[in-house]
């Protein structure tokens, strides 16, 4: 009946190219770190200040001066390095980290993305998502597909404000793995285990673009 | 070399004037002047604009002086983790304005560097773009940002020599650095103070021109939000 | 980490090709990528556009490029010390475009950086205006100018790790920085060259994710210009 | 009959204010650190990316990788600080260095300075000169007061091509010491020991301002 954030991780973790630089934004991205294969060669960057996270800590090594930008403590690998955050940023914002991973409220079927304000509630500010999304080549979201209360996050326009227009590349939700068309809609590319392709579209209320067999997600 | 050093944190502040525009170093609770903070609490000035990534939490950093009332305007990317914050703001009596991290970073810097507006794309298509200039470039819709300077900058950093010189560790640089380069009085706490000549000037990440004032601070807190530690 | 080694100069610029855009680090001789120009010359690609603070001079850095007849356009601040240059600038061969250097140098940055363009005071009221949006900001004028990229950038630094982080030394550093972040192909060509976890990541002046090859060059001439000692 | 180099920037180097940080151009300029009183703390900035610039090297001591902004070896000195092209002109361009000294070619009565471009000349550029005079606060000229063929380099308006407006606040020549006013003309404020207020006059084509008696430059 669907992926937990386990499970959604670790098929974003499948979408990991060796060699790259990727961002992890906070929630289900940062459980993505926990699945790439050891085979693969990456690099994870904090926007705060770090390039090469580590494992979180052993109890004597926590040290207040290095955190990521979730603000827990964590570690530097060998190779890692340290910068400024206007340094953090130029390489966000100069296309030099090859993939952004972030949670999301709502994507609409043409990539926009809402993930920083909910109309009537407190208002905690975009950090660096803003940052992030108008400036990244290649963004996955990782989020629920429904809402709690069972409304579609995948929709034909965002109805909540915007954090970046026509950047989200590919979404993985607990039900399925879509592409986000370069001329709108999301494309179904691989059902969760035991879920139906017309649950997902029931689930979607943006464009679903379905094409021939869709396949079960493999999960290892 | 010329000699930067104050003797405390009061001293240091001494001249901060009700209405002030400040920045304040840190991400987080990581890399923030606690002492240039409890100094301001001290002297009890009012009508603050903080710059600063984020706010503090209710009894740390900048929300202490939220909680004294001496902050009327926040500049931040990010103000999550303090409920007197939200009370304030909710009841209108503190401003705030949100910029994107990268754009508060650059904009920062950018005070620091003699640029007074570059084009950045974020935020393009969402309400920060509201009255601000478009353009595109390579096919790119792009927002024209302005410099962000302040009266009084407050850094703090790992090791300094008296000449201002500083270094920074971990990720407790993270807004340090340019905000030292904003100020029109730069105010720098270190955890260790050293003779010039003591710190390899190849490694120096603050040159000393930025710093107008030095000290060191006694037993700092370092203060851990989120401690988390590997699963056994 | 990710490796970047490659075996030499000569693979490292193996697929630059005619008429490609250059970045070349260095002031006058001091941090110049002595190595991979060497390679460059027994490459024989030619049409080259360079972008670089200086030209060398006649025997040594740009200089041995432009004998060859390899460079098509120079993009400098500052082209003196080089007769053969003089000589093609006056018969026309050269294309030659004069950038006041602090621009220079925030252009390359502002490449790497995404801030496609920005304000600056240098150079309004000259001739270097000429063409470009002019604009007041706090009763002074500025000049509007873009970022500049490079097909591939061509680095020296002092002491690399296989992951691509590089250390430089003294004012070897210079232009070398803000081209790595610059280049879409970054290479780096190193005096010493460690593995991964050697250099401190407090003191890495260029993160790895700029350097897409690295190098060891071996015995690096290091020519001084104005080899000038005290007076005894 | 006026000073030697040595004597303009023994001249130049009384204007120098403790505590301050100093760029100095090529030419002249870079005499003036030998005459700083030993009682004056100050720091010299170098284009190329060094502050607290050091005597030159004994012979053992030279590195290819330490020069100044005129490609000449020099040392650091205990509190100096390296940084790159870019970080050495946010200095320059947000105005942290305190005092620019620069040569010319011609200075006008408004302030506007030519020293990079002869035309009919080779075109060597401006290096950082044309940064350095649209930033700067407080900019100092030291040259001579007529070129070698006798044309006064003291103008109305530049003749050669500028190199910035209205930026230059003081000009120290073989023959006098001048404010540039800020709304306009050379005012006199020192002659050159044996020169004439009349000779000053005849050698200075701009607007030559004389109030009351002009003192004598005091050289040590």
């Amino acid at each position: 009946m669907g992926l937990d954030k386990i499970g959604i991780a670790k098929r974003i973790a499948q979408e990991v190219k060796d060699g790259t630089y990727i961002n992890l934004g906070i929630g289900i991205p940062t459980l993505v770190a926990n699945f790439i294969p050891e085979n693969i060669n990456v690099v994870l960057q904090s926007e705060n200040g770090l390039l090469g996270i580590g494992p979180f800590p052993e109890e004597e090594e926590v040290d207040a001066d290095l955190i990521n930008a979730g603000k827990q403590t964590v570690t530097t690998t060998a190779g890692s390095s340290l910068f400024s955050s206007s340094e953090s940023f130029e390489m966000i914002r100069g296309g030099h980290v090859d993939l952004t991973i972030l949670g999301a409220m709502e994507v609409s079927e043409n990539g926009d993305i809402a993930n920083w304000k909910i109309p009537g509630k407190m208002v905690k500010g975009m950090g660096g998502a803003m940052d992030l999304v108008a400036s990244a080549d290649n963004i996955i979201v990782a989020m629920q597909h429904c809402s709690r209360s069972g409304q579609s996050k995948l929709l034909e326009a965002c109805s909540l404000p915007i954090t970046g227009l026509n950047c989200v590349k590919k979404v993985v939700t607990d039900m399925a793995v879509l592409d986000v068309l370069p001329d709108g809609g999301f494309k179904l590319l691989e059902r969760a285990p035991g879920v139906s392709v017309e649950e997902i579209q029931n689930a979607t209320a943006g464009k679903l673009i379905v094409e021939g067999e869709i396949p079960e997600m493999q999960i290892g | 070399m010329i000699n930067k050093v104050v003797a405390s944190p009061d001293e240091a502040v001494k001249d901060i004037q009700d209405n002030a525009i400040l920045m304040l170093g840190g991400f987080g609770l990581c890399g923030i002047p606690e002492q240039s903070i409890a100094a301001l609490l001290r002297k009890g000035v009012n009508g603050l604009t903080c710059i600063s990534n984020n706010a503090g939490v209710d009894d740390f950093g900048i929300g202490l002086m939220l909680k004294t009332r001496q902050v009327k305007k926040m500049i931040s990317s990010y103000v999550g983790e303090n409920a007197e914050f939200e009370r304030q703001l909710l009841s209108g009596e503190l401003e705030v304005d949100l910029i994107p991290q990268g754009t508060l970073a650059e904009r920062i810097r950018a005070g620091g560097a003699g640029i007074p507006a570059f084009f950045t794309p974020a935020g393009y298509g969402t309400e920060v773009a509201e009255g601000k200039e478009v353009r595109e470039f390579n096919g790119k819709m792009h927002l024209l940002e302005s410099w962000l300077k302040a009266d009084f900058a407050l850094v703090k950093a790992w090791k300094g020599d008296t000449s201002g010189n500083l270094i920074f560790k971990g990720t407790a640089r993270n807004f340090n650095p340019m905000m030292a380069m904003a100020g029109k009085i730069t105010i720098a706490e270190v955890e260790e103070l050293v003779e010039p000549g003591e710190l390899d000037p190849n490694a120096i990440h603050t040159p000393g021109i930025y710093v107008q004032r030095i000290f060191q601070g006694e037993s700092y807190e370092k203060r851990i939000e989120q401690r988390t530690t590997k699963i056994k």
